[in-house]
């Protein structure tokens, strides 16, 4: 491409022109979901398979394919959408793209099989729009991706991407750009909610230079992917934010820290970056205004503490990933001691809209204190798991049951665990509460980067603390002393628990423990760390006392605690799980009723994961 | 104004050793570990004595081989002093100073150099022949003089005077 | 600027810490990863103390003494119950970590602990990972020790490494830093031996005592600049031989 | 044992020779050699002019790293919180029984290293594992015992679902 250098806003607006009628003259076009989950169903031999039928039938020229970035329904995927109409096929194997091209693209004939049925009301459905995961959401981050090639710069420049930069060199001083923030009320996206106008502005303010400008892609929280997902299907959308970013603070250097298993992520971002440099948006002289920024990604090397701000800087400067006190704030100090702005990726993506929009549009979605939309990633025992954006104070109800769709073969909700590992596990009773940073904090959980976990009878509240207090406990990084001595100790009775050992007294220990670990670590990893076990202990403490008091799990989880038998009347009889089990554990011959001898069963499940005829008991 | 200093003149010194006493004592902070004396007297033959303590060298190789900063200048008396809270006992200032005047005190495990006792030597104010003398010049015609008795010190007694090499 | 410790008012400078300005002032705060040698790292975190401020319309917090910039007006207590919960807290935890270590024994008997609530480390050693060993090692400038691995299998080690390939200069700070006495070295007439590895000596020209490794030596040298002469004698022969030379000075 | 020196030379000049680049420089190591030698670690200390122990420290630090070589096939079995509760621990629990390894461990023939990671981002399809970069969703039992028989027709025959 020569000259392709954008020296001006003016050039970016005729360049965009050009593009948008390109583009309406390439209809229609088959989108695929090439998101890493969509990768995962198969959606490349898909797209292949497309490619094909299209030139079996001639029509490479008149059809456009576009691989775009996750649609966010993840749990039907592949997706295909057909623009402009905007049909929506689901779970589309290559064998469909033929009939898909014959009869919907030359004949206008819906391929019933491959569109949505709504599990609630058995109704199909035909378009996007119409379907309840995505009708009920506020796709204002999200609602790009499947409009365009995450690769292509022509593709964002044509939906409006960079008009924000543009806007803010010409129009806006960079103090400008920091009040527009402020008044937007945007908060860190990433966890703490902090506001991001203030960590700005002090930034701006503090003595040192350079300046340093971080995007935090460490997203570690298990059950969390939604900053995958937007690095995977709308990288510029991010490097924009920290262009707008870097201007408004007085930065040349960017980073950004992306999570070692995301090497799409890292891909697709390296290629906006490239792309970005190439335009002129990145580098020397942007825009012809004077002002130089350019941006490195450095990929972490798989510890979930890095996400810790100072952890991150300090992983950035190639050192091992210690927290240190924040007591002089990375604002002042952070990156090589110098001023620093650490934003998460989803903090980023909201920065252009805000710019482009204006403080006031976007304050007019959210809540009182917090506003915009959030993007949840909703996973677990419910129906529709995939990646939602829904305004700030939508209820937990809304979000996982019209949303969602409700609980796995309509099972009865046990919980929702938000906010990861640091985060707490809320009851039905909170179902009804506003999703806020606020209203989180407040119920003992916390909004965390946005996982919701869903959760029903058959999960055990203890060893789900027990899960998370192990997780932590293997990714403590092992410098401070109640982190690292109290996680050892917390998982210790946690295991006596899920044995039914310890007695009720065991629990005054536990949060004796948690109180100490709460006051006297050293950073927020170890400090929230007793929000599993504590929240659990809040709202499910029925389910701790079952385990010490009837040495019972009632969920059928922990291993010390049940039985496994078998139902007679539903065994026929077939010996795959008498096969299957690896202890020898189940006798009986074929065609007879087999039998579980308890003294040898380990109680690994696995027979109850084979068997095909719900024979297996667990009590 | 013209800064006080120690001024050794080793004509002068008969090797009374009331210079190793009285530091000794000003030093001490358990009477029951009595700390050794930053000074030494030396009878070097039957006519030449003289005494040895710290120069407080401008450039001074202890405070360059410190790894800790641990030693550092009283810009009041000009001493270079022991930070023993910082001090790491690495002794590498003991083995580096030219004049091995800095040493360890191995029964407090403490680094130990003259400190100009804060700006009042107490080894000048009882050395009765001004060999040691802490003014602003040294006097050039000094007459043995009247010095405070010094305490009794009993465990002067186990210790000799160093013999000459 | 102004501060209370324990409603004490006291003075400190900026860039000062809490714990800095309170052993100064004779206020005690256990502390065992701190060292003023070194740069405080906040690992151990036994000198949590509480603070607030007038002007914070009555939030209080708990803080590491050792890392907290003092300010104008900073209230802190240092002893109060929840202090001392925290810190039994803490020490319990090292007690379970560390049962064989006299230090954390003593300490936590003040704080009424005898024997630890929790489960004790199987095979204990004496490491209570305060890093002070790593920390000393990289500021004489050696950094032959790091903490390997993470959480809690961490520990501190060297890495391993050939003959003429090491970093250990045998200068003994670790050992000599390590509150607890788990870095143990040993030392006869030949050898000093530390880390698993044995170091010759350097012997005084003149008396014959030993004075350090040949390479803590060399690498003293280096650091400061001075040459190899300066490290040959000990301080007793060096005083000697200076005063000798001073008498025959003539001023 | 000599190792080949031009993948490292390749990443050695691949990078800014500073500290900054340690944690890139062993994940290119880690990919080439499917382990981080000792004696390479010893190379790149000398040659970013960090102390050895600091880049050991590095190394065992971050779970992206080994220290002993890595099977050819890496199963990695994602335990974030969605598998866990869509039941990751039976699988891993499956394939500790067919490999006849630990967590982490690598199979004696050096052909499979099993590893737990803390969710891989695809939780829509709950239980994931990643074999070779591929992802599976939505795992049993029974499309584990095919996947293995995949991968590996040979072992799959002698260590079924009954091996010890």
């Amino acid at each position: 491409m020569k000259n392709s250098k954008l020296t001006s806003p003016e050039k970016l607006a005729r360049l965009k022109g050009k593009l948008l009628k390109q583009r309406q003259k390439q209809r229609p076009i088959i989108t695929v979901c090439a998101g890493t989950a969509c990768v995962a169903c198969g959606c490349v031999p898909l797209t292949a398979a497309f490619r094909e039928a299209l030139k079996e039938n001639g029509l490479e020229d008149k059809i456009e394919i576009r691989t775009t970035g996750c649609h966010g329904f993840c749990e039907r995927g592949p997706l295909v959408v057909l623009q402009p109409e905007g049909i929506f096929y689901q779970q589309v194997k290559p064998a469909d793209a033929k009939s898909i091209i014959e009869q919907t693209i030359q004949n206008g004939e819906l391929v019933e099989k491959l569109l949505y049925r709504d599990p609630q009301t058995k109704q199909v459905l035909t378009h996007e729009k119409d379907i309840p995961f995505y009708s009920k959401q506020m796709r204002l981050i999200f609602g790009m991706n499947g409009h365009m090639d995450p690769t292509s710069i022509h593709d964002y420049i044509a939906l409006g991407g960079y008009a924000a930069l543009a806007r803010s060199f010409l129009e806006m001083q960079p103090e400008d750009i920091i009040e527009e923030v402020k008044k937007s009320g945007l908060r860190g996206r990433g966890g703490g909610g902090f506001l991001t106008g203030k960590k700005w502005a002090t930034c701006r303010k503090a003595p040192g230079e350079p300046k340093y400008i971080i995007c935090n892609a460490d997203e570690g929280d298990p059950g969390a992917f939604m900053d995958r997902s937007l690095l995977e299907g709308n990288p510029h959308a991010v490097v924009e934010g920290m262009i707008i970013g870097a201007y408004a603070i007085g930065s040349h250097d960017g980073y950004v820290y992306v999570r070692h298993e995301y090497p799409l992520a890292v891909k697709n971002l390296n290629i906006a970056i490239e792309a970005a440099r190439e335009f002129g948006l990145l580098g020397e002289n942007i825009f012809s205004s004077g002002f130089d920024f350019d941006i490195k990604v450095s990929r972490g090397g798989g510890a979930f503490v890095c996400g810790e701000s100072t952890a991150l800087m300090a992983s950035l400067e190639g050192k091992i990933g210690e927290p240190r006190a924040k007591y002089i704030h990375t604002v002042t100090s952070g990156l090589w001691g110098k001023p620093s702005t650490l934003n998460n990726v989803e903090t980023w993506a909201n920065v252009p809209m805000i710019i482009e929009k204006g403080a006031d549009e976007y304050a007019k979605v959210g809540t009182e204190g917090s506003k915009g939309t959030k993007v949840f990633a909703l996973t677990g025992k419910v129906n529709n798991t995939g990646l939602v954006e829904v305004p700030m104070g939508m209820t937990l109800r809304e979000i996982v049951f019209d949303i969602g769709g409700g609980i796995i073969e309509n099972r009865p909700f046990k919980a929702v665990q938000t906010g990861g590992p640091s985060g707490g596990c809320l009851p039905e009773s909170a179902l009804d509460m506003p999703v806020d940073f606020d209203t989180l904090t407040e119920i003992g959980s916390m909004m965390g980067s946005g996982g919701l976990i869903v959760m029903d009878n058959l999960t055990c509240m203890v060893d789900l603390a027990k899960y998370f207090i192990h997780f932590l406990q293997e990714e403590s990084c092992g410098k401070c002393t109640p982190c690292r001595e109290g996680l050892r100790q917390l998982h210790h009775m946690l295991e006596k628990v899920t044995r039914g050992e310890g007695g009720v007294e065991i629990l005054d220990d536990i949060e004796r423990l948690c109180m100490v670990m709460e006051n006297a670590s050293l950073c927020a990893l170890g400090s929230s760390a007793p929000n599993p076990v504590m929240s659990t202990l809040k709202y499910f403490r029925n389910e701790y006392l079952a385990h010490l008091e009837e040495q019972r799990c009632p969920a059928g989880v922990c291993k010390d605690l049940i039985t496994y038998s078998v139902i007679e009347e539903n065994c026929t009889g077939c010996v795959v799980c008498k096969r299957a089990c690896p202890v020898d554990a189940i006798e009986g011959e074929k065609k007879e009723v087999h039998k579980i001898n308890s003294d040898i069963c380990t109680r690994c499940g696995i027979c109850l994961a084979v068997c095909k005829f719900d024979a297996i008991f667990v009590e | 104004m013209v800064k006080k200093q120690l001024f050794v003149t080793p004509g002068r010194c008969t090797a009374c050793r009331n210079c190793e006493v009285a530091c000794s004592f000003v030093h001490t902070v358990n009477p029951m570990v009595p700390a050794e004396p930053r000074v030494r007297a030396y009878i070097l033959s039957e006519t030449e004595n003289t005494v040895n303590l710290c120069l407080q060298c401008e450039e001074a190789a202890c405070q360059k081989v410190c790894p800790v900063e641990a030693l550092n200048r009283n810009e009041r008396t000009g001493a270079i002093e022991v930070d023993l809270e910082r001090c790491i006992r690495c002794m590498m200032c003991t083995i580096a100073c030219p004049f091995g005047n800095i040493q360890i005190d191995v029964k407090l495990n403490e680094i130990i150099k003259c400190d100009l006792c804060d700006g009042d030597p107490a080894c000048a104010k009882f050395c009765p022949t001004l060999a040691l003398e802490y003014a602003e010049t040294p006097n050039p015609d000094p007459k043995p003089r009247e010095v405070a008795p010094l305490p009794p010190v009993p465990w002067m007694l186990f210790s000799k005077p160093p013999a000459k090499k | 600027m102004q501060l209370s410790i324990d409603g004490k008012s006291v003075t400190a400078q900026t860039g000062e810490y809490i714990l800095q300005v309170a052993q100064r002032n004779g206020i005690e705060i256990p502390a065992l990863c701190h060292h003023p040698a070194v740069e405080p790292s906040g690992a151990c975190r036994l000198c949590m103390v509480e603070i607030t401020h007038a002007d914070w319309g009555g939030w209080k917090g708990l803080v590491t003494a050792c890392l907290y910039p003092v300010q104008e007006g900073l209230i802190v207590s240092t002893a109060n119950e929840k202090v001392r919960k925290v810190r039994a807290g803490v020490l319990d935890l090292l007690l379970a970590r560390c049962p064989e270590s006299e230090l954390i024994q003593n300490l936590s008997r003040q704080y009424g602990i005898e024997k630890t609530s929790f489960i004790p480390r199987p095979e204990p050693d004496l490491c209570i990972l305060c890093g002070l060993c790593v920390r000393i090692c990289e500021k004489i400038g050696a950094s032959a020790i790091s903490t390997i691995g993470r959480g809690i299998d961490k520990i501190v080690s060297v890495p391993y490494e050939t003959e003429e390939n090491y970093a250990c200069i045998g200068c003994l700070a670790c050992a000599t830093i390590c509150p607890t006495g788990e870095i143990t070295f040993t030392q006869d007439e030949q050898t000093r031996s530390i880390w698993g590895r044995n170091f010759e000596l350097v012997y005084c020209e003149d008396c014959g005592i030993a004075i350090g490794t040949p390479e803590q030596l060399k690498h003293y040298s280096e650091r400061s600049g001075l040459d190899m002469s300066y490290f040959t004698k000990c301080d007793r022969c060096r005083n000697r031989e200076a005063a000798a030379r001073f008498a025959r000075i003539t001023f | 044992m000599t190792l080949p020196q031009a993948p490292l030379q390749n990443i050695l000049d691949k990078h800014p020779h500073d500290e900054s680049s340690l944690i890139m420089l062993l994940q290119d190591v880690q990919e080439a050699y499917r382990y981080l030698p000792p004696e390479i670690l010893v190379e790149i200390a000398k040659t970013l002019n960090v102390p050895k122990a600091k880049v050991f420290g590095v190394a065992t630090f971050y779970k992206a790293f080994s220290m002993e070589p890595r099977g050819e096939t890496e199963i990695k079995v994602c335990c974030g919180t969605a598998c866990h509760v869509r039941g990751s621990t039976l699988i891993m629990d499956e394939f500790k029984r067919t490999l006849g390894v630990e967590e982490g461990g690598t199979t004696e023939d050096g052909k499979f290293t099993l590893e737990a990671v803390n969710c891989v981002g695809t939780c829509a399809m709950a239980p994931v594992i990643v074999v070779k970069d591929v992802y599976h969703g939505h795992m049993t039992v029974n499309k584990l015992g095919k996947l293995l028989k995949s991968l590996n027709p040979k072992k799959a025959k002698t260590t079924g679902a009954k091996a010890s």
